[in-house]
C-alpha cells in the first residue's frame, strides 16, 4: 500500500512539475530571450553542437559589447536551448515549451530541414519570428510562412558552384554523374545540380539515389564508373560522403572533379580520409576566405570571425557555425531597426532587412529565403580547406583536374 | 447396431520413415465407451490426434457422421461434436480455472449461441461436475496434476461434445480419485456422450469400457469386449511383453502345483 | 555483363561483414531467446576500440580484432552476469526492454566520451585494389571477407567440437535437460551473451575499415542484423553467413534496377531496403524458419 | 514463492488490475481538462503522450493479448498519417473522416498482409512485421504522388483549431483504451489470450487461430492508424522519416512492457511515465537526459520486471516485493 501511495505521489509530482516553468530566464525586462531546440544528442549531435557554438559565440560577443540597443535601451541576450534529438515530435514539443513556458521573445532554428519545418509551423501559429540557418530545403519556404526566415542559400544551389567552376576549367567538364541520399534535402540538392547541368549544356550521364541509411554504396559506384563522368557529385551528408569517397578509391574511379554537398567542410572529413581527401570539392554556405565587409556591431570579416571561433572552441570555423551566427545577426539588425521587441514589428524588419555581414548579404525574398548570397566552393588542398570559387572571394586556385588516386 | 458415430478406416500416419499408425480400422458406436490401449509408443496418442483433426492422416480416413475429418480444420472439428483432452495437459496458464473452461463454452459447438456470461455460467456448472469449483478463481498454472486432469475434462465437456476423446486423464490419480473420475465418466456417458478412453490403468479401462481396441506398433491387434480382449494371449504378449507371458505361465504352473499339493494333503483331524 | 560480375563481388564483400554483424545477434537470440537491442551499441564499441588503438598506438585494424573481441566479450559477460541475470526468469520481453535501456546508456556514454564527431580509420592500404578481368576488388574488403569467413568457421567448429560449445547447444535445445546433465546455465548464458558482444566487437572492427564511426552508428547495423539472422535461420552459424551473403547480393543487384512506370521513376537503389525485405518475406513464407533453419514439424 | 504464484501477482483477471484501470480512467478524465490551461506546450506534451498511448494500446492487443510480438506497428501509424495527408491535399478538412479512412485502410492492409505473415510464429513473425514496416516506409519514400522523402504539407494549423486535435487524440486514446477493455472481456479477448497461451490447445477448443490473429492485428492496426490520422494534421507536415520513425516503433512496445503487458492500464501508465519522464529529464538535463532515460528504464526493469501495473497488485510491503524479485533471478 505504501508503495502505491509513493508511486501515485510520484506520478502527481511528475505531472505538476511539467507545468512549472523551468529556470526563470527572463527575470528582468532588460534581457532578450531567444530559444532554440537543437540536436545535442542523437545522430546529428555534431551538427547540433556546431549550431550551438555559432549561436553562443554571437551571444557572448553581444553581451560583452553592451547588448542589443532597442529604442535607446540596452538589452542583454540569453539563449535557452533544449535537445530535440533531431526528432520531429520532440522539436514541436520543445518549440511550444520555449514559447509558452519559457516565454522566449524569438526563435533560432533547429538543425535540419524536417525539424525546421515543424518549428516553422509553430512559429507561424504563435506569431513568433524564427530565423534559421540550418534547414535548406526550399519546401519550408514555399508554404507561405510569414514568420520564418532562412539565412542560407537554398538546397538546390549547393552543388551549382562546383559545376560552374568545372565548366570554366580547361578542359571543360562535359559530363556529370550524381548520386544522392534519399532524404528531402539531398534530393533537392541533386535535382538542383541536375537542372543546372542540363541547362548549361552538360550531360548528366548517371543519376541515382540510395537510402540515407545505406552502409554500402559500392554497387552504385560500380554503375557510375561505367559511365566514365568528368564530374562526380554527391548530394548527401557527412557519413555518406565518406562512404562514397572511400568507395570511389576502392574501385579506382577517376574523374576530373569530385564534389560533395556536405562533408569536405567539416574537419572530420579530412581527418577520417587523410590524403584521400585531397582534391575534393565541397559546396559551402560560407568559408573563412570570403571577403565580405560586414556592418558594425559584430566581427566585420570572415577572418576575425574564424579567429574568434578558433580561440573559443579550438577548431576551424565551419560554415554551420557561420550560418548559425548569421541567423542571430539577422535578429540583431532587425531588432535594432525595428526599435522594438514586438514580434510583429521585428518580423517586418526582418522582411525588409538588407545588410552585409562577415557571412555575406542578409536579405530575404518574399518567401523568407536568402537567395541573394552566393554559395562558395571549397577544395581540400594538402589537407587544408581552400576556397576556390567564386573567383572574387577565393583564396586559392582550383586544382583541376584532380590527380589520380595515390598521387594526392 | 448400425448407429456408428465414428468410423476409422485404414488410417495410416507416417512421421519421416516411421509408420506410427498402419491400417487401423474400427467403428465406434454411438453411446459406447471405447477403451484404447496399447504399450507406450503404440500409436494411441497419434490416433487421438488424427481423430481430433490435429494431424491429417497419411493414409485412410476418419469419418464422423459420414464426414471426413481430415478435411475439417482442427478448430472446426469440435463444432462437429468431437472433443478431446491432452495427455500432456495444456491449460491457459494465466487464465483462471473458470476462464479456461469458459473459453471452451464460448467457442465450442454451441459457443456461438452463448453470451460471455452464459459461457461463464456453463463453466461454473462443469466445474461443479468435475469437482473444481473450489479452485475456480485460481490461475490454471496453480493447479495440482490431478486438478489439471480434471480441468482438461471440464474444458472438453464445455465443448458440448457427442464424442469425447480422453487421453490418460487418470494417470497420476490415487485410487479414490480414480473412482471419482470413473463415476464422472460414467455420468457423462449416461448423458449420451460417446467416450474414447486411452488409459494405462487396466482396472479402470476394464470397468468402464464396452469395447476395447488394442494397438501395438501402430497396428490394431485386437478388438472386442474387455474380458475377451484381455484374455487373448496375443494381446497380453504385445501389451505386456513375452517375459510377462512366460512369467504368467510359470506362475500358473506354480499355482497349479500348489493347488495339487493342497489337494493331496490329508485333512487335519478335527478340522 | 561486367556489371553483373562486379555486383556479385560487391554483394559478397558486403555480405561477409553483414554475416559477422548478424552472427552474435543471432546466437544470443537463438540460444537465449533474448532480442539484444544493445547489439548495435556493442558494434559501435568494437569500432571505437579499433579506432583508439589505431590512432593512439598505430595498431593495424586487423590486429585489433582479438582486442575488441576480448574487451567486448568481457563487457557482455559482465552485463549478463550482473544485470540481465537479475531478470533472467522474467518474460522474454522484459529482457528486450532491458537491452533497450542498456543501448541508450552505452550510446550516450559513448557520446560523452568520443563526442558526436565522425571518425574514420584510414590505413596506408585503405582503398588499395586489384582487378580481375573487369572486376575491381578492394583488398581491405577482401581481407574483411576472409576474416568474416574465418570467424564463422571458428565459431562453427567451437560450437560443435568444444565442451563449452556443446553445452551451449544443449542449453539452447533444452534448458531443463542441460541443467540435469550438470550444465551451469547461468554461466553458459553469460558466456553466450559475452560471445554475442565479442562478435559484435569483431563486426565493429571490420566495419570501421569501410564505414565512418560515430556513437550512433550501431542502429543501422542492428536493423540489418535483425533481417540477416532471420533470413538465414535463427541461432545458426551457417545461417548468419548465408543470410548475410544473400542480403548483400540482393542489395547489390537491387541497385541496378531502374524503370519508369507511368511517370513514376523507380530506382531500385532507392528501394534496396524494400527489395531486400520483400525477399525476406518471401523466404519466410516459403521457409518459415529461414534458409538454413531447421524445419520443424 | 513459485512461478505460478508470481504470475497471479498483479494480474487480477484478463483486463488487469481493476484499481489500476480505475486510476487510469480518472487520469484520462483529468487529461480532458488540459486544453483549459491554454498552454500550447502542455497540450502538445500530453497530445504526444496520448498518441503514444494509443499506439501502445494497438501493440498491446497483438503483442500483449495475442502474444504475437509485432515490430511493425509503426507501418499502420504511418499509413494512417498518409491517409489524412492525402485527404487534406484533396481539400477534405475533417478529422473524423481522416480517422475513419485511416482505420479502414489500416484494417484492410493488416488483413491482407496478415494472411501470410501471421502464419509465422514467434520471432519470425516479429521480423516479418519489421520487414513490412520498413518496406512500406521505403515504398512511400519512393512514391512521387505521396511526396517521396520530401513529404506532404497539410494545411496550416491555426490557434482556433489547435485544441481540436488534442481532443481528437484524446478520443482516439480513450477509444483504444475502452476498446481494449471491452474486447478483453468479450469472447474475442478470451480467443486472443487462448492463442497467446497455447495455439494448439486453443484450436482444439474451437478457436480458429488464423482468423482471430488477423482480427487482433486488424484492430491493433486501427488503433495505430487512428493515432497517425490525428497526428498528421496536428503536426501539419509529414514525411516518411517522421511517420515511420524507429522511435514510434519501439516506444509503444517499451511503454507497454514497462506499464504492464496484457493489461488495460499498462499501456497508458507506461506512456505517461515514459514520455513524461523523458520530457522532464530533457528539461533538467539538457545534454545528459538520454543517459538518465536509459538508466531509468534499466532500473525500472530490474525493480519491476512485470511492469508498473504490478505495483497495484503487490501485497505485503517492501519485504514481500524484494522477496518476489529474487524469483526472477536465474
Amino acid at each position: 500500500m505504501k508503495l502505491r501511495v509513493t508511486a501515485a505521489l510520484g506520478a502527481l509530482a511528475l505531472c505538476a512539475s511539467l507545468a512549472a516553468p523551468s529556470a526563470p530566464v527572463s527575470a528582468a525586462g532588460d534581457v532578450i530571450v531567444f530559444g532554440s531546440p537543437v540536436s545535442l544528442t542523437g545522430n546529428l549531435t555534431k551538427e547540433g553542437h556546431l549550431t550551438q557554438e555559432g549561436y553562443d559565440l554571437w551571444k557572448n560577443y553581444v553581451n560583452a559589447h553592451g547588448g542589443i540597443k532597442v529604442a535607446g535601451k540596452s538589452y542583454k541576450v540569453e539563449i535557452k536551448y533544449y535537445d530535440d534529438e533531431s526528432k520531429n515530435d520532440t522539436s514541436a514539443q520543445l518549440a511550444e515549451r520555449l514559447i509558452d513556458q519559457d516565454h522566449v521573445n524569438f526563435l533560432l532554428g533547429p538543425y535540419g530541414s524536417g525539424t525546421s519545418f515543424t518549428v516553422a509551423q509553430i512559429a507561424e501559429r504563435k506569431k513568433i519570428p524564427m530565423v534559421e540557418g540550418n534547414g535548406a530545403a526550399e519546401k519550408i519556404f514555399n508554404q507561405g510562412f510569414k514568420y520564418t526566415f532562412g539565412v542560407l542559400s537554398p538546397a538546390k544551389r549547393y552543388l551549382e558552384g562546383i559545376l560552374e567552376m568545372a565548366r570554366a576549367q580547361k578542359p571543360a567538364a562535359q559530363t556529370v554523374a550524381i548520386t544522392a541520399a534519399s532524404d528531402a534535402f539531398s534530393q533537392e540538392v541533386a535535382a538542383g545540380a541536375a537542372a543546372y547541368a542540363t541547362s548549361h549544356g552538360m550531360k548528366v550521364v548517371y543519376s541515382n539515389k540510395y537510402p540515407d541509411t545505406a552502409t554500402d554504396v559500392s554497387s552504385i559506384i560500380s554503375a557510375l564508373k561505367q559511365t566514365n563522368p568528368d564530374v562526380i557529385l554527391n548530394a548527401g551528408h557527412l557519413q555518406d560522403a565518406l562512404l562514397v569517397q572511400k568507395g570511389l578509391k576502392e574501385q579506382n574511379v577517376l574523374a576530373k572533379a569530385y564534389g560533395y554537398s556536405v562533408g569536405p567542410d567539416t574537419p572530420d572529413f579530412a581527418n577520417a580520409l587523410g590524403k584521400d581527401a585531397n582534391g575534393v570539392f565541397g559546396g559551402a554556405q560560407w568559408s573563412d576566405a570570403v571577403k565580405y565587409r560586414g556592418a558594425p556591431g559584430f566581427y566585420t570579416s570572415a577572418r576575425e570571425y574564424a579567429k574568434a571561433i578558433d580561440s573559443t572552441y579550438h577548431h576551424r570555423a565551419d560554415y554551420h557555425n557561420a550560418e548559425s551566427t548569421a541567423a542571430c545577426l539577422a535578429f540583431q539588425y532587425a531588432i535594432e531597426q525595428a526599435g522594438s521587441l514586438d514580434p510583429a514589428k521585428v518580423r517586418d524588419a526582418l522582411a525588409k532587412l538588407d545588410v552585409t555581414t562577415f557571412y555575406g548579404i542578409l536579405k530575404f525574398d518574399n518567401r523568407g529565403l536568402n537567395v541573394y548570397k552566393p554559395m562558395v566552393v571549397n577544395q581540400i588542398q594538402n589537407g587544408r580547406l581552400t576556397t576556390v570559387w567564386p573567383q572574387f572571394t577565393a583564396d586559392g586556385k582550383p586544382k583541376y583536374p584532380t590527380l589520380a588516386w595515390g598521387q594526392r | 447396431m448400425s448407429d456408428v458415430a465414428l468410423r476409422i478406416s485404414n488410417v495410416g500416419m507416417r512421421f519421416g520413415g516411421l509408420w506410427a499408425l498402419n491400417e487401423v480400422s474400427f467403428d465406434v458406436e454411438r453411446g459406447a465407451v471405447l477403451g484404447l490401449i496399447g504399450p507406450n509408443g503404440s500409436g494411441k496418442t497419434t490416433l487421438m490426434n488424427v481423430i481430433s483433426g490435429v494431424y491429417k492422416p497419411t493414409a485412410g480416413e476418419v469419418t464422423y457422421g459420414g464426414k471426413r475429418i481430415a478435411d475439417v480444420p482442427t478448430h472446426a472439428v469440435c463444432h462437429l461434436g468431437i472433443a478431446r483432452t491432452f495427455q500432456i495437459v495444456k491449460p491457459f496458464a494465466s487464465l483462471s480455472v473458470r476462464e479456461n473452461v469458459a473459453v471452451g463454452a464460448m467457442y465450442g459447438r454451441y459457443g456461438a449461441k452463448r453470451s460471455t456470461r452464459e459461457s461463464f455460467e456453463r463453466a461454473q456448472e462443469l466445474l461443479d461436475v468435475v469437482g473444481l469449483a473450489r479452485v475456480a478463481e485460481r490461475p490454471a498454472s496453480d493447479l495440482t496434476i490431478p486438478d489439471r486432469k480434471r480441468l482438461e475434462v471440464a474444458k472438453a465437456l464445455a465443448l458440448d461434445p457427442d464424442v469425447l476423446l480422453l487421453d490418460e486423464v487418470m494417470a497420476g490419480l490415487n485410487a479414490t480419485e480414480v473412482d471419482e473420475a470413473l463415476d464422472l465418466l460414467r455420468s457423462v456417458n449416461a448423458r449420451g456422450v460417446t467416450l474414447i478412453v486411452v488409459e494405462h490403468l487396466m482396472k479402470a479401462i476394464v470397468s468402464i469400457s464396452t469395447t476395447i481396441v488394442v494397438l501395438a506398433e501402430g497396428r490394431k491387434i485386437a478388438q472386442g469386449a474387455p474380458a475377451d480382449v484381455l484374455g487373448s494371449p496375443q494381446v497380453i504378449e504385445a501389451y505386456l511383453g513375452s517375459r510377462w507371458v512366460k512369467r504368467q505361465e510359470q506362475l500358473a504352473v506354480i499355482e497349479a502345483e500348489r493347488i495339487e499339493a493342497k489337494r493331496l494333503q490329508p485333512p487335519e483331524a478335527g478340522a | 555483363m561486367h556489371l553483373i560480375a562486379q555486383d556479385l563481388v560487391n554483394g559478397i564483400l558486403a555480405g561477409g561483414i553483414l554475416a559477422v554483424v548478424a552472427l552474435g545477434f543471432s546466437l544470443v537470440w537463438g540460444i537465449m531467446n533474448i532480442i539484444n537491442l544493445a547489439h548495435g551499441a556493442f558494434i559501435m564499441l568494437g569500432a571505437y576500440t579499433t579506432y583508439q588503438l589505431f590512432t593512439a598506438f598505430h595498431v593495424d585494424p586487423f590486429l585489433s580484432l582479438p582486442v575488441s573481441f576480448v574487451l567486448l566479450f568481457a563487457l557482455g559477460y559482465l552485463i549478463q552476469r550482473f544485470i540481465m541475470n537479475w531478470v533472467a526468469r522474467a518474460p522474454v520481453l522484459t529482457t528486450f526492454l532491458l537491452t533497450f535501456g542498456l543501448a541508450l546508456l552505452i550510446v550516450n556514454i559513448a557520446l560523452n566520451v568520443w563526442t558526436g564527431d565522425t571518425r574514420g580509420v584510414t590505413t596506408a592500404y585503405s582503398g588499395a585494389n586489384f582487378t580481375l578481368g573487369d572486376v575491381t576488388v578492394p583488398w581491405t574488403k577482401l581481407f574483411t571477407l576472409v576474416a568474416a569467413l574465418a570467424i564463422t568457421g571458428v565459431m562453427h567448429l567451437w560450437l560443435t567440437r568444444s565442451k563449452t560449445g556443446r553445452a551451449i547447444r544443449a542449453t539452447s535445445m533444452d534448458i531443463g535437460a542441460a541443467q540435469l546433465s550438470g550444465v551451469r546455465v547461468t554461466e553458459i548464458y553469460a558466456i553466450v551473451f559475452g560471445l554475442g558482444a565479442g562478435l559484435a566487437g569483431v563486426a565493429g572492427t571490420l566495419i570501421s575499415l569501410s564505414y565512418a564511426l560515430n556513437p550512433t552508428m550501431g542502429d543501422l547495423f542492428l536493423i540489418k542484423a535483425f533481417v540477416v539472422c532471420v533470413l538465414g535461420g535463427l541461432g545458426s552459424v551457417q545461417g548468419a553467413l548465408v543470410g548475410g551473403l544473400v542480403y548483400g547480393i540482393v542489395e547489390a543487384f537491387a541497385t541496378q534496377i531502374d524503370v519508369t512506370i507511368g511517370g513514376q521513376h523507380i530506382s531500385g537503389s532507392g528501394l534496396q531496403d524494400a527489395i531486400a525485405l520483400v525477399v525476406l518475406l518471401i523466404v519466410l513464407i516459403v521457409r518459415p524458419t529461414g534458409i538454413m533453419g531447421k524445419a520443424t514439424a | 514463492m513459485n512461478q505460478a504464484t508470481l504470475k497471479r501477482i498483479g494480474l487480477g483477471g484478463i483486463t488487469g488490475n481493476p484499481i489500476a484501470f480505475a486510476v487510469v480512467l480518472g487520469l484520462m478524465a483529468l487529461l480532458l481538462a488540459i486544453p483549459l490551461t491554454h498552454n500550447g506546450y502542455i497540450e502538445v506534451v500530453f497530445r504526444n503522450i496520448l498518441m503514444y498511448a494509443a499506439m501502445a494500446y494497438g501493440w498491446n492487443l497483438i503483442g500483449g493479448y495475442t502474444g504475437y510480438v509485432s515490430f511493425g506497428n509503426v507501418a499502420f501509424f504511418g499509413i494512417g498519417a498518409y491517409c489524412s495527408a492525402v485527404l487534406a491535399t484533396h481539400g477534405v478538412d475533417n478529422v473524423l473522416l481522416y480517422v475513419l479512412l485511416a482505420m479502414a485502410v489500416c484494417a484492410a492492409f493488416a488483413a491482407v498482409v496478415g494472411f501470410p505473415v501471421l502464419r509465422l510464429k514467434g520471432h519470425y513473425f516479429g521480423i516479418a512485421t519489421l520487414g513490412v514496416a520498413l518496406a512500406v516506409a521505403d515504398i512511400i519514400a519512393n512514391l512521387d504522388v505521396l511526396g517521396g522523402t520530401g513529404g506532404l504539407a497539410l494545411h496550416q494549423v491555426d490557434e482556433a483549431h489547435f485544441s481540436l486535435y488534442y481532443y481528437a487524440m484524446w478520443l482516439v486514446t480513450l477509444g483504444s483504451m475502452l476498446g481494449t477493455f471491452f474486447i478483453a472481456r468479450s469472447k474475442l479477448g478470451y480467443a486472443f489470450v487462448a492463442i497467446r497461451e497455447n495455439e494448439d490447445a486453443a484450436a482444439v477448443l474451437g478457436i480458429s487461430a488464423t482468423r482471430y490473429k488477423i482480427v487482433a492485428w486488424a484492430i491493433s492496426a486501427m488503433m495505430a492508424g487512428a493515432a497517425g490520422a490525428v497526428f498528421a494534421p496536428a503536426n501539419g507536415f509529414i514525411d516518411p522519416s517522421i511517420t515511420f520513425a524507429i522511435d514510434s516503433n519501439v516506444f509503444p512496445i517499451v511503454m507497454t512492457i514497462l506499464g504492464g503487458i496484457g493489461t488495460v492500464a499498462g499501456p497508458f501508465i507506461g506512456a505517461l511515465l515514459l514520455a513524461g519522464a523523458n520530457e522532464l529529464l530533457q528539461r533538467f538535463f539538457v545534454k545528459a537526459h538520454t543517459l538518465f532515460f536509459g538508466a531509468m528504464i534499466v532500473l525500472i526493469v530490474l525493480l519491476l520486471p512485470r511492469g508498473l501495473v504490478w505495483l497495484f497488485g503487490l501485497r505485503g510491503g517492501v519485504r514481500a516485493w524484494l522477496k518476489s524479485l529474487a524469483v526472477y533471478k536465474a
